[in-house]
C-alpha cells in the first residue's frame, strides 16, 4: 500500500486524527502533506504537541478543531496560521480544545485503558481546566481529595511515524516516545510510516521494543525520511534550517501559500519532496558516528 | 555590566535554584542552560525529566534546539513515555520545575494561551504544553520572563499555569496537592512571593538595574523587600562554562 | 551493598513489600529467602501473583497480610502454607486483600501516576469487589457508567529482579514484565538485585530498555541466579522440577520445616544455595541457544 | 472412546471455539493447547494474548509450564506490561478468553477463592489471578473444567469471576460492560446458555456419555437442550496435531 492510498482509504473528511505523538521527533511529515494535497475537510487534530505540521494543515484549511497542549513552532516561537485562524478566522474558523500535555496524555491513556475517564491532580484552577468541558472537578472517593476527571481520547486515526516495521506492521521504535503508545492503543485506526520495512525476524529478534504489535496496525508504509524536517534517532537529525525558514516564510497568508506550493501541492510525492530538498542537505542530517544498542540476549 | 549578559545572568540565577541531587523538570532554552550550568558546577547529581520522556543526568555534547534532538536521546538515563515523567510529577517527586510565560501577574499565575489587550484583537499564542502541569504539580516552580509592563500585569487574562490564584491558601482550596511559583527570574530582577499574601515581592536587582527601573516596568505596585539585595554576578567559572555550553552565543547573547 | 545488608537496611518489620511483579518469571526468590532468614515479622506481601515464593513466607511465619490475585504453585496447583494460613491460622492468622491481576495492576500504576485511585470496568458483580473496600462502586462523570474506583497501592519497599544493571541502579530488564515498571514508582524504597552488574556505558547503550532508571533504586545488588527456581530470559529456564518437588514435599508443616531447613534456614546465603542445588543441575537450564536482539541506532 | 482421551477431546472442542484473526486471551494447559491447535488448523491468524504482558502470534516451540517461560518470550509478538494487555482486553478487542473454574453454577459463575462445603471447613485456593478480568471483560468466555457434582453446584460459596450473576439481564445491571460464559467445556459435556435466562443448558454430550451421566454429576437440575447433540470426535489430524504438542501426554493423558 502506498501512503496515498492509505490516507485516501482510511482519512475520511471529517475524521479526528492524532499526530505527533512523540513530541518535536518522528513527526509524520509525510503523511500530514499527503493529506493535505489530498485536501481532506474538517479534520480534527488532536496532540500533545505538533511543532509545524499542525499550522501546515490548519493554514490548508484542513482543520475544523484542534485539541492540543501547545501549536507552535518549537525552535521559531508563533505559529502564523495557528493565529490567523484563531484571531481571524482565515483560511476558516478553527475551534479550540486547550489541554494540558499530561491531560492530553491522560485522555490518550483512557482510551488506552478503556475507561470513560482517569483522574489527575494537574490543571486545577487553570482557565484550561474551567473552560474544557472535557476536565471536569470531581472528587476522590477515598479520600475526598479534588480531581479532575480527564475525560477519554479515541481518535479515528493514529498516524504515526516509526524507526523500522516489518510488512505485517509490527513496529520497532525507540527514542524518547511522548504518547504514542497510548495514542495507538485509544485509537479506532492506525496508519504506521516507517523509515525502513524489515524482515520479520529482525522484529521477532527484540519483543520487547515492538510496542506496537502489528495486529493493532491499518496500514503500514515504507517512508524513508517521512518525518523530516523533524529528527529521527538512528536515521537522520532535526533539520533546524528548515523550522527556521519556515517561520520566516510563512508570515503572511501569501508567503505560506508559497511555501505550501513549493514543498507540498507543488510536489508530487514523498520522493518528489526529498528532491527538491537534495540530496545534500539530507546528507547533512545523517547521523556522524554509530552508536548501536547493546544486545539483550533472548535464548532458552 | 561590563564582561557578562543578562541572559548570561539569567542562567546563572536559574542555576543557583537548583541544588545537588534534586530532580528537575528542565525545559529547553534559558532553563536548559541553567540546569547544565548547576550539573558543572554545584549540582553534579541533578536529575533532568523531560516531558516527552526522557530522563537524563548526563548532559548532551551538543546543544539542543529541542528536548527531542537525537543528542538528548543519547546515553540518556532513560528514554520512556510522557505519562512516566508526568506519573513522577504528580507523585510529587519533582523538587524544581521551570517555564517561561508572556504574562505574569501579582500572584505568579501565568498566561501562554491568549492575551487579551485593551481594544485590540486577542492574540492567540501557543498554549501550556507542560507548563500547566509544572506549575500544578512541582515542589518549587520557577519562572524565567523578559521585564515588560505589557507581561507583568495586575490580572492576566487567562491563567495558563496557576501561580497562587487570588493569593492566600487559594492552591490548596482548589486542589492543588503542592507547589507554587518560588521565584521569578526576570532580565531586571529576581521576585520572589510573600510566604502568606503569595504575592511577588522584588527580593533582588540585577547590578545595573535600578528599582524604579523595574517598578516602571511592573504593571501593578510591586512591593520591595525590606532585604533587597542584588543579585550576585556571574563567576569567571560560571561564565565560561556559559560560552562553552552556548559558543555562538545563539541563547545569551 | 550485600543481599543481607539491604534486606537488614530497608526491609523493617510490619513492612509492605511487593515482590513477583513479572508473575511467572524473575521472581526476587534470593531476596525472599534472605528476609526469611532474618525472621522478618507482620509483612504486607503485595503481587498478582508469586508462584511459591509468597507460600514460603507464609510457612515461615514473616506475614500478617498478603494483597494478592493468587497465591500457589503456578505448575503445581494448590500453596500448602497459604491454605494452612488461612484455614486454620497456623503458623500465624493472615489476613487475605483478594484482588484480580487488573486491580493489582490499577492499584500499583494509581500509585505511580500519584492519584489515588483508578476507575476500570472490571470485577463489577464478583465477590472481590464486593468484599473488598479498595474496589468501591463510582459512576463515570461523563457517561453515567458504573465502575469501580481501585485505589492506589503504595508499598513501602519493591524488590525486583532483572537481567544486568549498572552500579547506580539503572536497570536493563526484558522479556515480559508484568507489574514491575509501575510497582517500583509506586513505592517508597526500591531494592533490586541482578543477574549481573555491567559497566554503564552497557546500559547507557539503550536507554529504551532502562526500564528502571537508577535514582529511584534504594539499593542494587549482583546477584547471580537471584531468581531461580523462575526463569530469567537469556541466562536460565525455569527449573520446574524444583516446582513439583516443592508441592511433594511441603504438604504437612514437618515437610515444610525440612524443607525450609535444606533450602533456607540451613544455608547461609545465596551461593551456599547454588552450590546445594549443584553446577550440573545449574548447567542443565542454561540457554542452549544464543539469541541476541537485533541493535537499534542511537547515533546522531 | 478408543482412540483418544477426553482431555484431547476438550482440547478440540477448545479449539473450535476460536475463529480465525481472533483475539485471545490464552491462558495456560488446555486452553493453550486449544489455541495452539486452533492455530495449526483453521485459525491460523489468531493472536494470544498473557496477562504478564506477552502478545503471541507464532506458537512457542516448546511446551510451556507457565506463560513466563522463555519459550514463550522468544520470538513473541510483542512483550509489554500487564496494563498493556489489560487496557486492550478491558477495551472489547478481546474476541475470547479461557478459564479454568474449581465451582460454577447454574449461572456461570466461578469460583477458585473460597470453597465452603457443608459442615466442613472453607477451603481456600488460589484465587482470581486473571480469571475475574477475563470473565468480567471478554466478550466470550469458555470454562473448561472437570465435570463433578462437587464442583457443578446450585450457587457458588463465591462469584471470583462473574458469569451472569442471578441470570437476565444482571451483567448488565452491575455495570459489566460485554460478554459474560459462552461455553463450559467439561469432561463429559458441552454447556450452553439461554439467551435470555441465561441459565446454563446442556448442548452437547461428548460421545460414549450418557445424559444421565451428565445429569448425575450436575449439583442442580440442568436443563437439556431441545437440540442436544454429541460432540464431533477429534479428526486424525487434530489428533495428530494434539500429539505433537504434548508428546509425553503430560497434559492430555
Amino acid at each position: 500500500m502506498t501512503l496515498s492510498e492509505a490516507i485516501e482509504q482510511y482519512v475520511p473528511d471529517g475524521a479526528s486524527i492524532v499526530m505527533g505523538t512523540a513530541m518535536e521527533a518522528l513527526i509524520p511529515f509525510a503523511a500530514g502533506h499527503e493529506i493535505i494535497r489530498q485536501r481532506k475537510r474538517d479534520l480534527t487534530l488532536i496532540g500533545p504537541i505538533s511543532d509545524i505540521l499542525f499550522d501546515q494543515l490548519i493554514g490548508a484549511g484542513c482543520v475544523e478543531k484542534v485539541i492540543a497542549a501547545w501549536v507552535g513552532n518549537v525552535s521559531g516561537g508563533s505559529a502564523y496560521n495557528l493565529r490567523r485562524a484563531v484571531e481571524e478566522g482565515m483560511p476558516r474558523p478553527l475551534e479550540m480544545e486547550d489541554h494540558t500535555n499530561f491531560t492530553i496524555a491522560l485522555g490518550l491513556h483512557a482510551g488506552a485503558l478503556g475507561v470513560p475517564y482517569l483522574p489527575a491532580r494537574t490543571a486545577l484552577g487553570s482557565d484550561i481546566q474551567r473552560r474544557n468541558d472535557h476536565l471536569r472537578s470531581i472528587t476522590c472517593p477515598y479520600t475526598g481529595d479534588r480531581l479532575i476527571a480527564v475525560r477519554a481520547i479515541e481518535p479515528d486515526v493514529a498516524i504515526v511515524h516509526v524507526q523500522r516495521a516489518d510488512e505485517a506492521g509490527n513496529c520497532h521504535l525507540w527514542g524518547n516516545l511522548g504518547v504514542t503508545i497510548d495514542a495507538v492503543r485509544a485509537s479506532r485506526r492506525v496508519i504506521v510510516t516507517a523509515e525502513e520495512i524489515v524482515p520479520a525476524d529482525v522484529i521477532l529478534s527484540d519483543p520487547n521494543r515492538t510496542l506496537i504489535p502489528g495486529f493493532l496496525v491499518t496500514a503500514v508504509v515504507e517512508q524513508p525520511w517521512g518525518a523530516h524536517p523533524s529528527p529521527v534517532v538512528g536515521y537522520y537529525n532535526r533539520d533546524n534550517d528548515y523550522f527556521h525558514e519556515y517561520h520566516r516564510e510563512t508570515k503572511t497568508p501569501e508567503q505560506f501559500h508559497r511555501w505550501l506550493q513549493r514543498w507540498v501541492l507543488g510536489v508530487k510525492d514523498r520522493n518528489h519532496y526529498l528532491e527538491r530538498l537534495g540530496r545534500d542537505r539530507r546528507e547533512a542530517l545523517r547521523p556522524r558516528r554509530r552508536a548501536p544498542s547493546a544486545p539483550a540476549e533472548f535464548g532458552y | 555590566m561590563t564582561g557578562y549578559t543578562l541572559r548570561e545572568l539569567m542562567v546563572v540565577a536559574a542555576a543557583r535554584q537548583i541544588e545537588d541531587g534534586q530532580v528537575v523538570f528542565v525545559g529547553m532554552r534559558l532553563p536548559l542552560l541553567g540546569f547544565l550550568l548547576a550539573k558543572r558546577t554545584h549540582a553534579p547529581q541533578a536529575i533532568g525529566l523531560y516531558e516527552n520522556g526522557i530522563i537524563r543526568e548526563m548532559p548532551s555534547a551538543e546543544m539542543l534546539y529541542t528536548m527531542s534532538d537525537p543528542p538528548n536521546i543519547y546515553r540518556a538515563t532513560s528514554c520512556a513515555d510522557m505519562l512516566a515523567v508526568m506519573g513522577l510529577l504528580q507523585q510529587g517527586r519533582v523538587d524544581v520545575g521551570f517555564i517561561g510565560g508572556a504574562e505574569i501577574d501579582r500572584f505568579g499565575n501565568l498566561n501562554t494561551t491568549l492575551v487579551r489587550a485593551d481594544g485590540r484583537r486577542a492574540i492567540r499564542l501557543p498554549g501550556s504544553g507542560g507548563a500547566c502541569d509544572i506549575a500544578s504539580l512541582a515542589h518549587r516552580l520557577i519562572a524565567i520572563m523578559a521585564h515588560e509592563k505589557r507581561r507583568f500585569r495586575e490580572r492576566v487574562s487567562y491563567i495558563t499555569s496557576p501561580g497562587y490564584g487570588e493569593g492566600g491558601n487559594w492552591r490548596s482550596a482548589v486542589g492543588l496537592p503542592r507547589g507554587g511559583p518560588s521565584v521569578v527570574i526576570t532580565d531586571k530582577a529576581i521576585l520572589e512571593f510573600d510566604p502568606v499574601t503569595k504575592e511577588a515581592v522584588l527580593s533582588s536587582v540585577h547590578p545595573g538595574i535600578s528599582v524604579d527601573d523595574v517598578l516602571a516596568h511592573t504593571g501593578w505596585p510591586l512591593r520591595v523587600s525590606k532585604d533587597l539585595d542584588e543579585t550576585p554576578p556571574p563567576t569567571e567559572e560560571e561564565l565560561s562554562i556559559i560560552r562553552e555550553l552556548d559558543p555562538r552565543g545563539f541563547w545569551t547573547r
